[in-house]
């Protein structure tokens, strides 16, 4: 489905590395099955040309290896970002979380990921392969094989994708696209629109499920803390195992409030879920809020904005008042 | 103030959208006014007796019509209370009062003769075509 | 299994230069309030994480308030602003949660109000003692 | 573990009438950390005060925790009294068991399970209090004041007198401000020049003043004590050294159409000038924009007449670093622009002029010597028209004008319709009034005698338009006692304009980190208690950069700033609060979040080198906060994701084990 092929991604790499502009590359690299892509540093061209994957599965958003990364690595780093990731990637700038000398960034354009869940769903268990393309074609250690369009298994967030344009980058492969008018606010909306009961048993539930794997927190690209609050024995909220129903909320509610107004909504945390909680539905729920609060805001839009959370006017909406503004 | 004055003070506030409280009572509507001598109250008699819910007088003047709506009034006043639209909506309630003087476009042009300014026919137009 | 009167429990986060001034006022004019209201002192109502709220929940308390100077009164000039904020958003999503909007509120009180601290605080005590107990936010490990 | 000490105070029966102290005191004892308890009658007298600092002693304590009323009262007795028993005072904590638990509650079970409670949670805090030490810093004994008009005059003077030294930065070329261009002043009526130009002269001759005029200020860094701050010399073309001031080059000159300003642009001076004879520093300055040699390199006639060799075409501009212990703003105001009120024809009549121009036309230095000529064709105006309010109290919604009374307009109106009537009796004058506004010593009596004794016509009522007409002004306006509209003729109208703040205060309180209000004025950091003060320690307001002021308040609060200002510099090292916010460097992010919400601008951010557990080292951006400057406010504990900022005195920690022990 993608429009931009891996043989360009790899070929722009192996030049820039070549001619020494980068030292080394963020990518994506084939995992164990044909789904289960994960991010890697390609540091030669060899191991580019064997190991470099872009496909449907390219989800990963990279913008937070670079925190740590620049910090390690002599030279510059190639990232090749789509455009929900240049989001991440200014908001990081924001925040100074790394140094935008050592970074190289490719925009690359992005026709939206598949979600393995979704086609799970479809195919059951024992996936053997999978080759991608408008039609993705699976086949199953059973013998079976489906032909699923990919329109029909996307992420959520590939759904409700809010923006084709990069906001960021010194190179762009491909095409520039438009901010998209997106529903992502719809499913919110709906819960907004639910009795208080309908809404804590939705939660109730959907919590409960969490298993603590810190997935979500371990994604993020607004959770780049140097001690996570929740490894911190003196923030008193530390914790590592999903004691009871109420460390579960705890957990949620925290992370979703510290990345409040520096979320930029790139649905990574609800992709790694194993759970699969919708966890974008606690940051869009700020973001919505913030919306129609404070004013539009998009997190990491453009680099040094100042973020709703550390802004204020004097005419701001008093905490009271919100439940009726909230659920218009 | 009785309940009747008040329901009517309400109903102008709310057809203008017009606050008179911001009124600080300097007479700029007024002092603009180009067609002041012509009219029994004037405009900053009219954001004052309807801060008051004094608007009976006001149904019932002349004042109502003479008021050429060129806005000079709202374009100089200090404090945005922007009188032009209070008359406007003292008009609609006297209008809206009798019922029976509702006119429609069609009827203006037989009303017009050449004493009649040309603001006051745009108005008409406006106001009828609603 | 003996059967306990329900009190609602109470924690109320006062800045130092109103509001809990404002509490030292109800009490200098002798103005009754529910005891389930239990006043800390913190600096400024900016202070105060929204940790220290679910923190209170989850060791029982049945509501939480906040009260802080009026807006534009802040003794640190803009604290209270970024409070209304926080708040706002924290509440918001406690809501969005199912969990009681009548349990969390925000209180703008200046230190010569000690009789808005008291009416508010029996106002606050009454709703929250209407909704019963916490449930919804307990932590059953914090119950006695 | 603390050591902690319990003592419950009865206040007579203020508190042992509703809570049971003993029972209290007792029931404190069992907490953890607790190792003594006693109960008193009145433990903030000599005798309860006696009694901590000797269980103190006797019992090694290290913590103490009082249940008594509250800290607002008596926390400043107790930590004296734990300091006299060789305790850190900071180790001190109060239950506020009257105001908020015996006074508020009528039954005795009840009010002692609730004092038992805060106890309590007092205790847990103490349990987790450390000794704090407040941080000291040194002060720089020298003053900055910014601004040379009569605020920044009377200030640099009150504080040079108490033998500091002080700076005036003046970005004209000449002190004296908005003052020296005034004629008279109210109430009064003594020449504004001869009570300000001995003041001017006074600065030039103290010692321990000097001015930079013509300059700026740059950039401040620093904070209270220790401001270090960049001043930009503007060239002036001229060794100010070398200059006598004689004006030889002023009269030759060949350049002659340069708008003087001094006069507000209504008549013109030389593209070199002096300002006005009386300008301290008397020192001509080269206008660049007009001065043919800057500009094209052909004339030189002030260098061929200057006898003293002080014309230097090459002159740079110069930046002088300097450090101050504090600063005083005294921007000051100006009149609005009057473009956007077309209704009053001010730019197109000449002979609609504003308040500030009027005072020109009427000064003996001024364009026509002082008298009372109209700028259209010199003649004597025989009807003149003042209109007051002219932008001030507009709505918020009205883009033109301020939503703020400029306070001084009623005043000098009535000034210049007096002096007018005064000089020129057969002038019809007619002064358009909302309201006036007369609250001032002997202010209403001089507004009366403007009326019964020279006559001046008041009529309640706003001028609606003016449109010139022949050589005259047609002025429309409406008399709302007589419910007329008036048309009059004028041949001058006085537009009393409202007075905005310079607009170089905004950059300049960004560089400052003081904080100023929706209408550019600097907010003061107690808007009854500390009205000279900015809120950003070692900052200090003087005249009406913090709202509009006639000149004897203008003094006063140029005093009173000095006064601060000496305060401040009379001591030479300076003690903060203890209880500040600090960052642990190993937790920071670096990601300014804290820095945003700080209002004092206490917060920095370093690159720190970082040894890492795998032998390599990392650069990090961390978050300094500095103690001298940060009020503890704690927003931007709140504002750090990773908790890395926390609270001297009310850390984190601290709260949530109230919060416990509240919720136990």
């Amino acid at each position: 489905m993608q429009k931009i092929t891996r043989d360009v991604l790899v070929e722009k790499a192996v030049s820039l590395l070549e001619n020494g502009s980068v030292s080394c590359v963020l990518g994506w690299k084939k995992g164990e099955f044909d789904y289960d892509i994960t991010p890697a540093v390609f540091e030669s061209k060899e191991e580019l040309v064997s190991d470099f994957i872009f496909d449907d599965f390219c989800g990963a958003n990279f913008s937070k290896y670079l925190v740590q990364k620049t910090r390690k690595v002599e030279g510059k780093i190639l990232v090749f970002l789509k455009p929900c990731d240049t989001y991440s990637f200014n908001q990081l700038l924001t925040e100074h979380r790394f140094d935008r000398e050592k970074v190289y960034a490719v925009g690359i354009p992005c026709e939206g990921m598949v979600d393995i869940g979704k086609i799970k769903a479809i195919t059951g268990d024992g996936i053997s392969s999978i080759v991608c393309g408008d039609t993705i074609k699976v086949n199953t250690i059973y013998d079976e094989s489906f032909d699923i369009n990919a329109k029909d298994v996307l992420l959520e967030r590939c759904i409700n994708c809010k923006s084709k344009k990069h906001v960021a980058y010194d190179e762009l492969i491909g095409e520039e696209g438009e901010v998209i008018e997106s529903n992502r606010f719809d499913e919110v909306a709906r819960l907004e629109a639910m009795t208080p009961d309908e809404r804590f048993a939705f939660w109730q539930n959907e919590l409960s499920k969490c298993i603590r794997c810190n997935a979500c927190r371990d994604v993020c690209p607004a959770c780049t803390c140097e001690k996570c609050v929740f490894n911190n024995p003196k923030s008193g909220v530390e914790n590592k195992a999903p004691a009871n129903e109420f460390e579960e909320k705890m957990f949620h509610i925290i992370r979703a409030f510290h990345v409040a107004g520096r979320c930029t909504d790139c649905g990574e945390c609800s992709r790694v879920c194993p759970q699969n909680i919708p966890l974008h539905l606690l940051n869009r729920k700020f973001i919505k809020d913030i919306d129609s609060f404070y004013g539009e805001y998009q997190a990491g839009a453009e680099v040094g904005s100042r973020a709703p959370l550390v802004n204020y006017t004097t005419e701001d909406i008093e905490p009271c008042d919100v439940f009726e503004r909230g659920n218009d | 103030m009785s309940n009747s004055k008040k329901y009517l003070r309400e109903e102008i506030i709310r057809i203008s959208g017009v606050n008179p409280k911001k009124c600080m009572r300097c007479g700029k509507c007024s002092a603009t006014c180009p067609a002041y001598d012509e009219m029994e109250y004037h405009p900053h008699q009219f954001v004052y007796m309807v801060e008051n819910g004094n608007i009976e007088p006001l149904l019932e003047s002349e004042s109502l019509y003479r008021c050429l709506t060129c806005f000079a009034c709202v374009e100089r006043c200090p404090r945005s209370v922007e009188p032009a639209k209070l008359v406007e909506a003292v008009r609609l309630a006297a209008v809206r009062k009798q019922g029976n003087n509702r006119m429609t476009a069609n009827d203006v042009p037989e009303l017009i003769d050449d004493e009649t300014p040309q603001q006051l026919i745009v108005s008409a137009f406006r106001k009828y075509t609603k | 299994m003996q059967v306990k009167e329900y009190k609602p429990l109470i924690v109320a986060f006062c800045c130092n230069w109103c509001s809990y001034a404002g509490a030292d006022l109800a009490g200098n004019n002798r103005l009754n309030y529910p005891a389930d209201v239990k006043i800390i002192r913190v600096p400024c109502s900016c202070r105060v994480n929204p940790m220290f709220v679910l923190r209170a929940f989850q060791r029982g308390a049945d509501g939480v308030i906040l009260c802080g100077c009026h807006p534009g009164d802040c003794h640190y000039t803009s604290g209270n602003y970024y409070t209304r904020r926080r708040m706002a958003l924290l509440f918001s999503m406690l809501d969005y949660l199912g969990i009681e909007r009548e349990r969390t509120r925000v209180e703008w009180v200046s230190a010569a109000e000690g009789a808005k601290f008291a009416a508010t605080m029996n106002d606050f005590a009454e709703k929250v003692a209407a909704l019963g107990e916490n449930k919804r936010l307990e932590d059953l490990r914090c119950k006695k | 573990m603390q050591r902690i000490g319990v003592f419950v105070c009865w206040c007579g029966s203020n508190i042992a009438g509703t809570v049971d102290v003993v029972a209290v005191a007792e029931a404190l004892k069992k907490e953890p950390g607790v190792v003594f308890s006693a109960n008193y009658q009145y433990m903030c007298s000599q005798a309860g005060q006696d009694l901590i600092k000797q269980a103190v002693k006797e019992h090694n304590l290290t913590g103490i925790v009082v249940c008594s009323c509250s800290p607002r009262m008596h926390e400043a007795t107790f930590r004296k009294t734990a300091a006299a028993a060789g305790l850190n005072p900071y180790m001190v904590e109060i239950a506020n068991i009257r105001e908020q638990c015996s006074w508020v509650h009528k039954e005795m079970p009840i009010g002692t399970e609730k004092a038992i409670i805060l106890g309590k949670a007092a205790i847990a805090k103490v349990n987790l209090n450390v000794p704090l030490t407040p941080g000291e810093s040194p002060v720089t004994k020298r003053a900055l004041v910014i601004g040379g008009g009569i605020a920044g005059i009377q200030t640099a003077l009150d504080i040079a007198d108490a033998g500091f030294e002080v700076d005036i930065v003046e970005k004209k070329p000449t002190i004296g401000g908005k003052m020296a261009q005034l004629d008279k002043t109210f109430p009064t009526l003594d020449c504004a020049a001869c009570i300000l130009t001995p003041k001017m002269v006074d600065v030039a001759q103290n010692e321990k003043i000097r001015i930079f005029s013509y300059s700026e200020v740059t950039e401040v860094k620093g904070f209270v004590g220790n401001f270090d701050v960049k001043i930009k010399k503007k060239a002036r073309y001229v060794k100010e050294e070398l200059c006598t001031g004689c004006g030889a080059c002023t009269e030759k000159c060949p350049m002659k159409k340069v708008p003087n300003d001094f006069n507000l642009n209504m008549d013109t001076k030389r593209a070199i000038y002096i300002p006005f004879a009386q300008a301290v520093p008397k020192v001509a300055t080269i206008d660049p924009d007009y001065c043919n040699m800057l500009k094209n390199g052909k004339c030189g006639v002030c260098s061929k007449v200057c006898t003293a060799g002080a014309i230097d075409y090459t002159q740079k501009d110069e930046f002088i670093e300097e450090k101050y212990g504090a600063i005083v703003v005294a921007t000051g105001f100006n009149p609005i622009s009057m473009d956007k009120f077309d209704e009053f024809a001010y730019n197109q009549s000449k002979d609609v002029i504003t308040s500030l121009e009027f005072e020109r036309l009427t000064n003996a230095a001024g364009p026509t010597a002082g008298k009372l000529l109209r700028p259209s064709d010199g003649k004597h105006p025989e009807k003149i028209v003042f209109v007051q309010c002219v932008g001030s109290r507009c709505d918020a919604c009205n883009e033109k004008g301020k939503e703020y009374c400029s306070k001084i307009c009623c005043m000098y109106t009535a000034k210049h319709a007096m002096l007018t009537r005064d000089k020129y009796p057969d002038t019809d004058v007619t002064v358009f009034y909302i309201d006036v506004r007369t609250p001032g010593k002997n202010f209403d009596e001089f507004y009366r005698r403007a009326v019964e004794e020279y006559g001046v016509h008041y009529i309640k009522g706003m001028v609606g338009k003016v449109s010139p007409e022949g050589d005259k002004l047609m002025v429309q306006a409406s008399d709302l006692l007589d419910n007329k509209q008036l048309k009059i003729e004028a041949d001058l109208v006085v537009l009393a304009a409202a007075i905005e703040p310079d607009k170089s205060a905004r950059p300049l309180a960004t560089m400052l980190t003081a904080s100023m209000d929706t209408n550019d004025f600097f907010t003061e950091a107690h808007p009854k208690l500390r009205p000279v003060e900015s809120p950003t320690a070692g900052v200090f307001l003087s005249g009406a950069c913090q709202g509009p002021k006639d000149i004897p308040e203008t003094v006063a609060q140029a005093g009173a700033a000095a006064s601060k200002v000496i305060g401040l510099l009379a001591k030479d090292k300076l003690t903060g609060n203890p209880c500040v916010a600090h960052s642990n460097e190993l937790m920071c992010n670096g990601c300014s979040s804290c820095e945003r919400v700080c209002p004092y601008g206490a917060i920095t951010y370093e690159d720190k080198e970082f040894r890492m557990p795998d032998r390599t080292t990392q650069i990090r951006r961390i978050a300094v906060v500095n103690p001298a400057v940060c009020q503890g406010c704690g927003c931007c504990t709140v504002a750090c994701p990773s908790g890395a900022m926390d609270l001297k005195g009310f850390a984190s920690e601290q709260i949530m084990a109230e919060v416990d022990a509240i919720c136990k």
